[in-house]
Protein backbone atom coordinates (compact mmCIF):
# COMPACT_ATOMS: atom_id res chain seq x y z
CA UNK A 1 0.00 0.00 0.00
CA UNK A 2 2.05 2.39 1.25
CA UNK A 3 5.12 3.04 -1.58
CA UNK A 4 6.00 5.88 -2.87
CA UNK A 5 8.16 6.30 -6.36
CA UNK A 6 9.66 9.28 -7.89
CA UNK A 7 11.45 9.68 -10.72
CA UNK A 8 13.96 12.05 -11.89
CA UNK A 9 16.26 12.48 -14.31
CA UNK A 10 20.00 13.62 -13.57
CA UNK A 11 22.14 13.97 -16.67
CA UNK A 12 22.19 10.43 -18.17
CA UNK A 13 21.12 8.90 -14.82
CA UNK A 14 17.31 7.97 -13.77
CA UNK A 15 16.79 8.12 -10.70
CA UNK A 16 13.58 6.42 -8.97
CA UNK A 17 13.94 7.38 -5.36
CA UNK A 18 11.38 4.78 -3.48
CA UNK A 19 9.94 5.34 -0.20
CA UNK A 20 7.74 3.33 2.19
CA UNK A 21 7.88 -0.33 2.11
CA UNK A 22 8.89 -2.77 -0.69
CA UNK A 23 6.87 -6.14 -0.20
CA UNK A 24 4.69 -8.71 -2.48
CA UNK A 25 1.82 -6.00 -2.30
CA UNK A 26 3.79 -2.93 -3.46
CA UNK A 27 7.10 -4.11 -5.30
CA UNK A 28 4.54 -4.37 -8.40
CA UNK A 29 4.49 -1.32 -8.82
CA UNK A 30 8.33 -0.82 -8.50
CA UNK A 31 8.69 -3.76 -11.02
CA UNK A 32 6.59 -1.76 -13.78
CA UNK A 33 8.41 1.23 -13.33
CA UNK A 34 11.49 -0.01 -14.04
CA UNK A 35 10.21 -1.85 -16.89
CA UNK A 36 8.75 1.11 -18.27
CA UNK A 37 12.15 3.41 -18.00
CA UNK A 38 14.01 0.49 -19.89
CA UNK A 39 11.61 0.57 -22.60
CA UNK A 40 11.64 4.17 -22.59
CA UNK A 41 15.49 3.90 -23.23
CA UNK A 42 16.63 4.68 -20.08
CA UNK A 43 19.45 2.42 -19.42
CA UNK A 44 21.57 3.63 -16.58
CA UNK A 45 18.96 3.62 -13.39
CA UNK A 46 19.82 4.45 -9.64
CA UNK A 47 17.29 3.53 -7.11
CA UNK A 48 17.83 4.91 -4.51
CA UNK A 49 16.33 3.33 -0.91
CA UNK A 50 16.74 6.14 1.59
CA UNK A 51 12.93 6.20 2.06
CA UNK A 52 12.82 2.78 2.39
CA UNK A 53 12.14 1.43 5.91
CA UNK A 54 11.32 -2.18 4.77
CA UNK A 55 12.41 -4.43 1.71
CA UNK A 56 11.70 -8.20 1.45
CA UNK A 57 12.71 -10.72 -0.90
CA UNK A 58 10.10 -9.65 -3.04
CA UNK A 59 11.54 -6.15 -3.43
CA UNK A 60 15.28 -7.93 -3.75
CA UNK A 61 13.76 -9.73 -7.10
CA UNK A 62 12.48 -6.78 -8.42
CA UNK A 63 15.73 -4.80 -8.04
CA UNK A 64 17.14 -8.23 -10.04
CA UNK A 65 15.26 -7.51 -12.47
CA UNK A 66 16.14 -4.27 -12.76
CA UNK A 67 19.84 -5.32 -12.93
CA UNK A 68 19.31 -7.33 -15.80
CA UNK A 69 16.91 -5.63 -17.95
CA UNK A 70 19.87 -2.65 -18.04
CA UNK A 71 22.59 -5.03 -18.51
CA UNK A 72 20.89 -6.10 -21.76
CA UNK A 73 21.48 -2.87 -22.72
CA UNK A 74 24.99 -2.42 -21.72
CA UNK A 75 24.02 0.24 -18.97
CA UNK A 76 23.93 1.13 -15.34
CA UNK A 77 22.41 -0.14 -12.49
CA UNK A 78 22.91 1.46 -8.49
CA UNK A 79 21.35 1.31 -5.64
CA UNK A 80 21.56 4.06 -3.03
CA UNK A 81 21.58 2.72 0.57
CA UNK A 82 23.07 3.77 3.89
CA UNK A 83 20.14 2.76 6.25
CA UNK A 84 21.72 -0.65 8.38
CA UNK A 85 18.34 -2.16 8.71
CA UNK A 86 18.09 -2.19 4.86
CA UNK A 87 22.06 -2.88 3.85
CA UNK A 88 21.52 -5.78 6.35
CA UNK A 89 19.18 -7.60 3.90
CA UNK A 90 21.94 -7.25 0.70
CA UNK A 91 24.33 -8.32 3.20
CA UNK A 92 23.06 -11.18 4.50
CA UNK A 93 21.93 -12.58 1.16
CA UNK A 94 25.40 -11.70 -0.87
CA UNK A 95 23.34 -9.06 -2.74
CA UNK A 96 25.82 -6.18 -1.91
CA UNK A 97 28.49 -8.15 -3.92
CA UNK A 98 25.99 -8.23 -6.95
CA UNK A 99 24.60 -4.62 -6.63
CA UNK A 100 26.77 -1.70 -6.69
CA UNK A 101 25.18 -0.12 -3.58
CA UNK A 102 26.28 3.26 -3.13
CA UNK A 103 25.99 5.19 0.70
CA UNK A 104 24.53 8.39 -1.01
CA UNK A 105 23.37 9.19 -4.47
CA UNK A 106 26.26 11.19 -5.43
CA UNK A 107 28.45 8.54 -5.35
CA UNK A 108 26.30 6.33 -7.05
CA UNK A 109 26.07 9.05 -9.77
CA UNK A 110 30.20 9.40 -9.83
CA UNK A 111 30.20 5.22 -10.99
CA UNK A 112 30.17 3.27 -13.64
CA UNK A 113 27.01 1.28 -12.01
CA UNK B 1 -11.25 -18.31 16.16
CA UNK B 2 -11.37 -21.06 19.36
CA UNK B 3 -7.46 -20.11 20.36
CA UNK B 4 -5.85 -22.63 22.75
CA UNK B 5 -6.17 -20.46 25.92
CA UNK B 6 -2.77 -18.54 26.79
CA UNK B 7 -1.93 -15.45 28.31
CA UNK B 8 0.63 -14.62 25.83
CA UNK B 9 -0.41 -16.00 22.33
CA UNK B 10 -1.46 -13.37 19.72
CA UNK B 11 -3.70 -14.41 16.75
CA UNK B 12 -3.37 -12.90 13.70
CA UNK B 13 -6.26 -14.48 10.39
CA UNK B 14 -5.85 -12.85 7.36
CA UNK B 15 -7.37 -13.25 4.10
CA UNK B 16 -5.33 -14.38 1.31
CA UNK B 17 -4.06 -10.99 -0.12
CA UNK B 18 -0.93 -9.52 -0.96
CA UNK B 19 -1.58 -5.89 1.05
CA UNK B 20 -2.01 -7.80 4.56
CA UNK B 21 1.41 -8.64 4.55
CA UNK B 22 1.47 -5.61 6.01
CA UNK B 23 -0.72 -6.05 8.86
CA UNK B 24 1.72 -9.13 9.96
CA UNK B 25 4.60 -6.98 10.38
CA UNK B 26 2.61 -4.38 12.65
CA UNK B 27 1.44 -6.52 14.66
CA UNK B 28 4.84 -8.92 15.92
CA UNK B 29 6.33 -5.85 15.15
CA UNK B 30 4.74 -4.27 18.03
CA UNK B 31 4.89 -7.69 19.90
CA UNK B 32 8.65 -7.94 19.66
CA UNK B 33 9.28 -4.16 20.40
CA UNK B 34 7.17 -4.38 23.85
CA UNK B 35 9.62 -7.15 24.31
CA UNK B 36 13.02 -5.08 26.07
CA UNK B 37 15.44 -8.76 25.66
CA UNK B 38 14.70 -7.85 21.67
CA UNK B 39 16.58 -4.77 20.40
CA UNK B 40 15.69 -3.03 17.14
CA UNK B 41 17.63 -4.66 14.94
CA UNK B 42 16.48 -8.24 15.75
CA UNK B 43 12.69 -6.68 15.92
CA UNK B 44 13.51 -5.60 12.05
CA UNK B 45 14.65 -9.50 11.84
CA UNK B 46 11.36 -10.73 13.44
CA UNK B 47 9.52 -8.69 10.96
CA UNK B 48 11.49 -9.73 7.77
CA UNK B 49 11.07 -13.72 8.30
CA UNK B 50 7.17 -13.41 9.56
CA UNK B 51 6.67 -11.26 6.61
CA UNK B 52 8.71 -13.94 4.12
CA UNK B 53 6.42 -16.72 5.89
CA UNK B 54 3.11 -14.95 5.34
CA UNK B 55 4.19 -13.81 1.78
CA UNK B 56 4.77 -17.69 1.29
CA UNK B 57 1.56 -18.73 2.47
CA UNK B 58 -0.65 -16.38 0.89
CA UNK B 59 0.90 -16.48 -2.59
CA UNK B 60 0.43 -20.35 -2.27
CA UNK B 61 -3.16 -19.97 -1.12
CA UNK B 62 -3.57 -17.58 -3.91
CA UNK B 63 -2.43 -20.45 -6.81
CA UNK B 64 -4.07 -22.98 -4.72
CA UNK B 65 -7.07 -21.10 -5.34
CA UNK B 66 -6.71 -20.41 -8.78
CA UNK B 67 -5.80 -24.40 -9.50
CA UNK B 68 -9.30 -25.30 -7.50
CA UNK B 69 -12.46 -25.13 -9.87
CA UNK B 70 -15.02 -23.99 -7.68
CA UNK B 71 -14.96 -20.34 -7.15
CA UNK B 72 -11.96 -19.60 -4.13
CA UNK B 73 -12.87 -20.45 -1.06
CA UNK B 74 -10.46 -17.94 0.95
CA UNK B 75 -9.12 -20.03 3.29
CA UNK B 76 -7.61 -17.22 5.79
CA UNK B 77 -3.67 -17.15 6.68
CA UNK B 78 -3.08 -17.71 10.61
CA UNK B 79 -0.57 -16.17 12.09
CA UNK B 80 0.15 -17.46 15.97
CA UNK B 81 2.85 -15.23 17.98
CA UNK B 82 3.59 -16.73 21.52
CA UNK B 83 5.74 -14.72 23.74
CA UNK B 84 8.03 -17.25 25.99
CA UNK B 85 10.65 -16.95 28.26
CA UNK B 86 14.15 -15.70 26.37
CA UNK B 87 12.61 -16.35 22.92
CA UNK B 88 9.58 -15.57 20.61
CA UNK B 89 7.98 -17.94 18.89
CA UNK B 90 5.97 -17.52 15.27
CA UNK B 91 4.16 -20.21 13.59
CA UNK B 92 2.51 -19.45 9.96
CA UNK B 93 -0.17 -21.81 8.82
CA UNK B 94 -2.06 -21.52 5.69
CA UNK B 95 -4.12 -24.08 4.05
CA UNK B 96 -2.33 -24.65 0.50
CA UNK B 97 -1.89 -27.82 -0.46
CA UNK B 98 1.47 -28.06 1.14
CA UNK B 99 5.27 -28.65 -0.70
CA UNK B 100 8.56 -30.02 0.46
CA UNK B 101 11.29 -27.40 1.27
CA UNK B 102 13.55 -30.42 0.60
CA UNK B 103 13.53 -30.31 -3.02
CA UNK B 104 13.91 -26.92 -3.62
CA UNK B 105 16.79 -26.52 -5.39
CA UNK B 106 19.54 -23.80 -4.34
CA UNK B 107 20.00 -21.19 -6.44
CA UNK B 108 24.02 -20.61 -8.11
CA UNK B 109 26.24 -18.61 -5.99
CA UNK B 110 25.76 -14.95 -5.87
CA UNK B 111 28.95 -14.38 -7.45
CA UNK B 112 28.43 -17.01 -10.33
CA UNK B 113 26.60 -14.70 -13.30
CA UNK B 114 23.84 -17.14 -13.45
CA UNK B 115 22.51 -15.92 -10.18
CA UNK B 116 20.66 -13.38 -12.43
CA UNK B 117 18.52 -15.35 -13.76
CA UNK B 118 16.97 -15.96 -10.48
CA UNK B 119 14.52 -13.60 -9.50
CA UNK B 120 12.51 -15.49 -6.49
CA UNK B 121 13.99 -17.85 -4.23
CA UNK B 122 15.41 -15.48 -1.84
CA UNK B 123 12.47 -16.22 0.78
CA UNK B 124 13.50 -19.74 2.32
CA UNK B 125 16.80 -18.62 2.42
CA UNK B 126 16.30 -15.85 4.28
CA UNK B 127 13.76 -17.35 6.48
CA UNK B 128 16.71 -19.76 7.45
CA UNK B 129 19.38 -17.05 8.39
CA UNK B 130 16.77 -14.61 10.23
CA UNK B 131 15.27 -17.30 12.64
CA UNK B 132 17.14 -19.58 15.21
CA UNK B 133 15.22 -22.27 14.45
CA UNK B 134 12.59 -22.58 11.62
CA UNK B 135 10.67 -25.71 10.47
CA UNK B 136 8.28 -26.39 7.57
CA UNK B 137 5.75 -28.81 8.92
CA UNK B 138 2.85 -30.10 6.12
CA UNK B 139 -0.53 -30.17 8.22
CA UNK B 140 -3.35 -32.09 6.35
CA UNK B 141 -3.96 -30.04 3.92
CA UNK B 142 -1.29 -27.29 3.91
CA UNK B 143 2.20 -25.74 5.71
CA UNK B 144 3.25 -24.78 9.04
CA UNK B 145 6.15 -22.70 9.31
CA UNK B 146 7.46 -22.56 12.58
CA UNK B 147 9.98 -20.08 13.32
CA UNK B 148 12.18 -19.32 16.65
CA UNK B 149 13.61 -15.93 17.48
CA UNK B 150 15.81 -15.61 20.42
CA UNK B 151 17.08 -12.27 21.36
CA UNK B 152 21.04 -11.77 19.78
CA UNK B 153 23.11 -9.06 20.82
CA UNK B 154 22.71 -7.00 23.65
CA UNK B 155 19.54 -6.45 25.22
CA UNK B 156 18.12 -2.95 24.59
CA UNK B 157 15.92 -2.68 28.39
CA UNK B 158 12.82 -0.44 27.26
CA UNK C 1 -9.15 -20.07 15.16
CA UNK C 2 -11.13 -21.58 12.78
CA UNK C 3 -12.45 -18.11 11.05
CA UNK C 4 -15.61 -18.27 8.44
CA UNK C 5 -13.75 -18.24 5.14
CA UNK C 6 -14.42 -14.56 3.98
CA UNK C 7 -11.17 -13.12 1.60
CA UNK C 8 -12.08 -9.76 3.89
CA UNK C 9 -12.35 -10.04 7.11
CA UNK C 10 -9.05 -9.98 9.58
CA UNK C 11 -9.10 -11.71 13.42
CA UNK C 12 -7.68 -11.13 15.99
CA UNK C 13 -6.57 -13.04 19.02
CA UNK C 14 -5.66 -10.89 22.06
CA UNK C 15 -4.92 -11.92 25.58
CA UNK C 16 -6.74 -10.08 28.15
CA UNK C 17 -3.89 -7.81 29.37
CA UNK C 18 -4.23 -3.82 28.76
CA UNK C 19 -0.56 -4.10 26.82
CA UNK C 20 -2.23 -5.27 23.68
CA UNK C 21 -5.00 -3.03 23.22
CA UNK C 22 -3.09 -0.81 21.11
CA UNK C 23 -2.06 -4.01 18.88
CA UNK C 24 -6.21 -3.91 18.25
CA UNK C 25 -5.87 -0.74 17.54
CA UNK C 26 -2.74 -0.63 14.96
CA UNK C 27 -4.47 -3.53 13.54
CA UNK C 28 -7.97 -1.61 12.69
CA UNK C 29 -6.01 1.44 11.79
CA UNK C 30 -3.83 -0.16 9.06
CA UNK C 31 -7.32 -1.28 7.48
CA UNK C 32 -8.92 1.51 7.80
CA UNK C 33 -6.05 3.52 6.45
CA UNK C 34 -6.12 0.90 3.47
CA UNK C 35 -9.59 2.12 2.37
CA UNK C 36 -10.00 5.30 0.15
CA UNK C 37 -13.86 5.92 1.51
CA UNK C 38 -12.26 6.75 5.26
CA UNK C 39 -10.43 9.92 5.79
CA UNK C 40 -7.70 10.49 8.84
CA UNK C 41 -10.47 11.82 10.87
CA UNK C 42 -13.17 9.01 11.10
CA UNK C 43 -9.80 6.34 10.96
CA UNK C 44 -9.40 8.08 14.72
CA UNK C 45 -12.85 7.64 15.36
CA UNK C 46 -12.74 4.07 14.52
CA UNK C 47 -9.52 3.56 16.22
CA UNK C 48 -10.81 4.64 19.54
CA UNK C 49 -14.06 3.17 19.25
CA UNK C 50 -12.51 -0.50 18.80
CA UNK C 51 -10.24 0.74 21.40
CA UNK C 52 -12.93 1.17 24.16
CA UNK C 53 -14.71 -2.11 22.93
CA UNK C 54 -11.09 -3.97 23.50
CA UNK C 55 -10.70 -2.08 26.93
CA UNK C 56 -13.71 -3.11 28.24
CA UNK C 57 -13.68 -6.83 27.11
CA UNK C 58 -10.33 -6.96 28.73
CA UNK C 59 -11.21 -5.54 32.08
CA UNK C 60 -14.22 -7.53 32.14
CA UNK C 61 -12.72 -10.53 31.41
CA UNK C 62 -9.56 -9.19 34.12
CA UNK C 63 -12.26 -9.27 36.30
CA UNK C 64 -14.04 -12.46 35.35
CA UNK C 65 -10.34 -14.05 35.75
CA UNK C 66 -9.62 -12.91 39.46
CA UNK C 67 -13.76 -14.39 40.77
CA UNK C 68 -12.85 -18.08 39.68
CA UNK C 69 -11.17 -19.78 42.55
CA UNK C 70 -9.22 -21.73 39.71
CA UNK C 71 -6.30 -20.01 38.11
CA UNK C 72 -7.19 -17.59 35.46
CA UNK C 73 -8.16 -19.35 32.13
CA UNK C 74 -6.79 -16.00 30.12
CA UNK C 75 -9.15 -17.06 27.50
CA UNK C 76 -8.80 -14.55 24.62
CA UNK C 77 -10.31 -11.29 23.45
CA UNK C 78 -11.41 -11.62 20.01
CA UNK C 79 -11.31 -8.69 17.44
CA UNK C 80 -13.31 -9.87 13.51
CA UNK C 81 -12.84 -6.52 11.35
CA UNK C 82 -15.12 -7.16 8.14
CA UNK C 83 -14.29 -4.58 4.85
CA UNK C 84 -17.94 -4.71 3.56
CA UNK C 85 -19.35 -2.03 0.58
CA UNK C 86 -19.23 1.25 2.04
CA UNK C 87 -19.09 -0.13 5.89
CA UNK C 88 -16.53 -1.49 8.26
CA UNK C 89 -18.00 -3.81 11.02
CA UNK C 90 -16.00 -4.64 13.58
CA UNK C 91 -17.29 -7.46 16.64
CA UNK C 92 -15.46 -7.73 19.48
CA UNK C 93 -16.07 -10.67 21.39
CA UNK C 94 -15.01 -11.88 25.23
CA UNK C 95 -15.66 -14.43 27.62
CA UNK C 96 -16.20 -11.98 30.51
CA UNK C 97 -19.48 -13.28 31.54
CA UNK C 98 -21.96 -10.48 30.10
CA UNK C 99 -23.52 -7.46 31.30
CA UNK C 100 -26.71 -5.29 31.15
CA UNK C 101 -25.80 -2.36 29.27
CA UNK C 102 -29.33 -1.02 29.62
CA UNK C 103 -28.66 -1.02 33.60
CA UNK C 104 -25.79 1.17 33.40
CA UNK C 105 -27.30 4.53 34.96
CA UNK C 106 -26.05 7.39 32.71
CA UNK C 107 -23.71 10.23 34.85
CA UNK C 108 -24.93 13.84 35.60
CA UNK C 109 -24.54 16.39 32.55
CA UNK C 110 -20.85 17.81 32.38
CA UNK C 111 -21.98 21.03 33.43
CA UNK C 112 -23.30 19.47 36.94
CA UNK C 113 -20.51 19.38 39.34
CA UNK C 114 -21.38 15.72 40.48
CA UNK C 115 -20.31 15.19 37.17
CA UNK C 116 -16.39 14.95 38.46
CA UNK C 117 -17.46 12.23 40.98
CA UNK C 118 -17.42 10.07 37.72
CA UNK C 119 -13.82 9.00 36.48
CA UNK C 120 -15.09 5.73 34.47
CA UNK C 121 -17.88 5.40 31.96
CA UNK C 122 -17.11 7.65 29.79
CA UNK C 123 -16.20 4.37 27.76
CA UNK C 124 -19.85 3.28 25.88
CA UNK C 125 -20.91 6.80 25.76
CA UNK C 126 -18.16 7.16 23.58
CA UNK C 127 -18.78 4.11 21.50
CA UNK C 128 -22.54 5.28 21.05
CA UNK C 129 -21.23 8.47 19.22
CA UNK C 130 -18.09 6.77 17.38
CA UNK C 131 -20.19 4.25 15.78
CA UNK C 132 -23.08 4.23 12.95
CA UNK C 133 -24.57 1.56 14.93
CA UNK C 134 -23.52 -0.41 18.03
CA UNK C 135 -24.98 -3.39 19.51
CA UNK C 136 -24.39 -5.29 23.06
CA UNK C 137 -24.85 -8.71 22.54
CA UNK C 138 -24.77 -11.47 24.92
CA UNK C 139 -23.59 -14.51 24.16
CA UNK C 140 -23.21 -18.07 26.17
CA UNK C 141 -20.51 -16.99 28.26
CA UNK C 142 -19.41 -12.95 27.96
CA UNK C 143 -20.38 -10.07 25.12
CA UNK C 144 -20.30 -9.79 21.62
CA UNK C 145 -20.13 -6.18 20.64
CA UNK C 146 -21.09 -5.45 16.86
CA UNK C 147 -19.63 -1.84 15.81
CA UNK C 148 -20.57 -0.43 12.26
CA UNK C 149 -18.83 2.62 10.60
CA UNK C 150 -19.44 4.48 7.65
CA UNK C 151 -17.37 6.87 6.24
CA UNK C 152 -18.15 10.51 7.00
CA UNK C 153 -17.11 13.80 5.84
CA UNK C 154 -15.42 14.37 2.51
CA UNK C 155 -13.81 10.86 1.30
CA UNK C 156 -10.31 11.12 0.37
CA UNK C 157 -9.35 9.05 -2.35
CA UNK C 158 -5.97 7.42 -1.16
CA UNK D 1 4.02 0.86 26.84
CA UNK D 2 4.56 3.99 24.32
CA UNK D 3 4.11 7.09 27.04
CA UNK D 4 6.29 9.41 28.09
CA UNK D 5 6.40 11.90 31.06
CA UNK D 6 8.10 14.85 31.27
CA UNK D 7 7.79 17.67 34.42
CA UNK D 8 9.00 20.67 34.63
CA UNK D 9 8.35 23.72 37.07
CA UNK D 10 7.95 27.01 35.78
CA UNK D 11 6.59 29.90 38.52
CA UNK D 12 4.39 28.07 40.56
CA UNK D 13 2.94 25.99 37.80
CA UNK D 14 3.60 22.26 37.48
CA UNK D 15 3.92 21.22 33.99
CA UNK D 16 3.59 17.44 33.02
CA UNK D 17 4.31 17.07 28.99
CA UNK D 18 2.94 13.60 27.97
CA UNK D 19 3.73 12.33 24.64
CA UNK D 20 2.67 8.90 23.36
CA UNK D 21 -0.70 6.94 23.46
CA UNK D 22 -2.73 7.06 26.72
CA UNK D 23 -4.62 4.54 27.18
CA UNK D 24 -6.14 1.52 29.67
CA UNK D 25 -2.22 0.39 29.73
CA UNK D 26 -0.83 3.49 30.18
CA UNK D 27 -2.58 5.84 31.82
CA UNK D 28 -1.48 4.80 35.73
CA UNK D 29 1.29 5.94 35.23
CA UNK D 30 0.02 9.27 34.58
CA UNK D 31 -2.55 9.22 37.04
CA UNK D 32 0.57 8.29 39.65
CA UNK D 33 2.55 10.98 38.30
CA UNK D 34 -0.69 13.72 38.84
CA UNK D 35 -1.04 12.08 42.59
CA UNK D 36 2.95 12.66 43.39
CA UNK D 37 2.47 16.06 42.21
CA UNK D 38 -0.45 17.10 44.13
CA UNK D 39 0.91 15.20 47.40
CA UNK D 40 3.67 17.08 47.21
CA UNK D 41 2.39 20.00 47.23
CA UNK D 42 2.06 21.12 43.55
CA UNK D 43 -1.65 22.44 43.38
CA UNK D 44 -1.26 24.33 39.79
CA UNK D 45 -0.89 21.71 36.83
CA UNK D 46 -0.73 22.24 33.33
CA UNK D 47 -0.61 18.73 31.40
CA UNK D 48 0.00 19.50 27.60
CA UNK D 49 -1.23 16.71 25.00
CA UNK D 50 0.57 18.31 22.38
CA UNK D 51 2.98 14.99 21.74
CA UNK D 52 0.16 13.03 22.45
CA UNK D 53 -1.58 10.66 19.36
CA UNK D 54 -4.12 9.11 21.01
CA UNK D 55 -6.11 9.17 24.52
CA UNK D 56 -9.25 7.01 25.37
CA UNK D 57 -11.81 7.51 28.07
CA UNK D 58 -9.24 6.00 30.63
CA UNK D 59 -7.09 8.60 29.56
CA UNK D 60 -9.72 11.55 30.23
CA UNK D 61 -10.88 9.72 33.55
CA UNK D 62 -7.36 10.15 34.87
CA UNK D 63 -7.55 14.04 34.29
CA UNK D 64 -11.14 14.43 35.92
CA UNK D 65 -9.28 12.70 38.72
CA UNK D 66 -6.09 14.86 38.69
CA UNK D 67 -8.69 18.08 38.49
CA UNK D 68 -11.22 16.92 41.03
CA UNK D 69 -7.38 16.38 43.44
CA UNK D 70 -6.12 19.62 42.73
CA UNK D 71 -9.38 21.26 43.11
CA UNK D 72 -9.80 20.20 46.92
CA UNK D 73 -6.66 22.14 47.22
CA UNK D 74 -8.16 25.56 45.61
CA UNK D 75 -5.59 24.47 42.98
CA UNK D 76 -6.05 24.94 39.11
CA UNK D 77 -5.69 22.66 36.81
CA UNK D 78 -5.56 23.33 32.70
CA UNK D 79 -4.63 21.07 29.78
CA UNK D 80 -2.92 21.90 26.53
CA UNK D 81 -3.99 20.68 23.11
CA UNK D 82 -4.46 22.27 19.41
CA UNK D 83 -4.58 18.86 17.73
CA UNK D 84 -7.83 18.25 16.09
CA UNK D 85 -7.85 14.42 16.61
CA UNK D 86 -7.85 14.81 20.40
CA UNK D 87 -9.49 17.78 20.79
CA UNK D 88 -12.94 16.14 19.22
CA UNK D 89 -12.70 13.22 22.39
CA UNK D 90 -12.59 16.31 24.34
CA UNK D 91 -15.52 18.14 22.69
CA UNK D 92 -17.97 15.22 21.89
CA UNK D 93 -17.57 13.92 25.90
CA UNK D 94 -18.76 17.44 26.55
CA UNK D 95 -15.47 17.77 28.59
CA UNK D 96 -14.07 20.43 27.14
CA UNK D 97 -16.36 22.59 28.92
CA UNK D 98 -15.09 20.54 32.03
CA UNK D 99 -11.24 21.41 31.50
CA UNK D 100 -9.39 24.52 30.80
CA UNK D 101 -7.97 23.55 27.42
CA UNK D 102 -5.91 25.90 25.97
CA UNK D 103 -4.19 26.07 22.56
CA UNK D 104 -0.69 26.68 23.86
CA UNK D 105 1.50 25.99 26.91
CA UNK D 106 1.56 29.56 27.09
CA UNK D 107 -2.33 30.70 27.11
CA UNK D 108 -2.85 27.76 29.95
CA UNK D 109 0.08 29.36 32.38
CA UNK D 110 -1.28 32.97 31.53
CA UNK D 111 -4.94 31.50 32.66
CA UNK D 112 -6.42 30.87 35.84
CA UNK D 113 -6.60 27.17 35.33
N1 LIG E 1 3.67 -22.10 2.39
C1 LIG E 1 3.99 -22.63 1.20
N2 LIG E 1 3.12 -23.45 0.56
C2 LIG E 1 3.44 -23.99 -0.63
N3 LIG E 1 4.62 -23.76 -1.26
C3 LIG E 1 5.53 -22.97 -0.68
C4 LIG E 1 5.27 -22.37 0.57
N4 LIG E 1 6.37 -21.64 0.92
C5 LIG E 1 7.25 -21.78 -0.08
N5 LIG E 1 6.76 -22.57 -1.05
C6 LIG E 1 7.44 -22.99 -2.30
O1 LIG E 1 8.83 -22.77 -2.14
C7 LIG E 1 9.32 -21.94 -3.17
C8 LIG E 1 10.49 -21.11 -2.70
O2 LIG E 1 10.04 -20.13 -1.78
P1 LIG E 1 10.91 -18.83 -1.52
O3 LIG E 1 12.29 -19.24 -1.16
O4 LIG E 1 10.19 -17.98 -0.53
O5 LIG E 1 11.00 -18.09 -2.89
P2 LIG E 1 9.86 -17.54 -3.85
O6 LIG E 1 8.62 -17.39 -3.02
O7 LIG E 1 10.41 -16.25 -4.33
O8 LIG E 1 9.73 -18.56 -4.94
C9 LIG E 1 8.13 -21.14 -3.64
O9 LIG E 1 8.26 -20.74 -4.97
C10 LIG E 1 7.00 -22.15 -3.46
O10 LIG E 1 6.93 -23.01 -4.59
N1 LIG F 1 -17.59 -6.43 27.66
C1 LIG F 1 -18.08 -6.17 28.90
N2 LIG F 1 -18.32 -7.20 29.76
C2 LIG F 1 -18.81 -6.96 31.00
N3 LIG F 1 -19.11 -5.73 31.46
C3 LIG F 1 -18.90 -4.67 30.64
C4 LIG F 1 -18.38 -4.83 29.33
N4 LIG F 1 -18.31 -3.61 28.74
C5 LIG F 1 -18.75 -2.72 29.67
N5 LIG F 1 -19.11 -3.36 30.81
C6 LIG F 1 -19.65 -2.73 32.03
O1 LIG F 1 -20.16 -1.47 31.69
C7 LIG F 1 -19.58 -0.47 32.53
C8 LIG F 1 -19.44 0.85 31.77
O2 LIG F 1 -18.45 0.76 30.75
P1 LIG F 1 -17.77 2.06 30.18
O3 LIG F 1 -18.82 3.02 29.75
O4 LIG F 1 -16.80 1.65 29.15
O5 LIG F 1 -17.04 2.72 31.40
P2 LIG F 1 -15.90 2.15 32.36
O6 LIG F 1 -15.25 0.99 31.64
O7 LIG F 1 -15.00 3.32 32.53
O8 LIG F 1 -16.60 1.76 33.61
C9 LIG F 1 -18.25 -1.06 32.95
O9 LIG F 1 -17.82 -0.51 34.17
C10 LIG F 1 -18.61 -2.54 33.08
O10 LIG F 1 -19.21 -2.79 34.34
Amino acid sequence: MDLRLDVSQRGEWSIVEVGGEIDVATAPRLREQLIALVSEGHHRIVVSLEAVDFIDSTGLGVLISGLKRVRTHDGAFAVVCSEPRILKVFEITGLDTVFNVAPTLDDALASEG
Amino acid sequence: MHAAPDPEVVELALPARPEVVSVARLVVGAIVASDPLFDDERGADLRLAVSEACTNAIQAQLAADERTAVPPVGLPILMRCTVGVGCIDVVVTDHAGGFDPSTLVPHPEVTDPARLEYEGGLGIPLLRMLTDHVEFRPTGDGTEVRMRFEPHGDPVRG
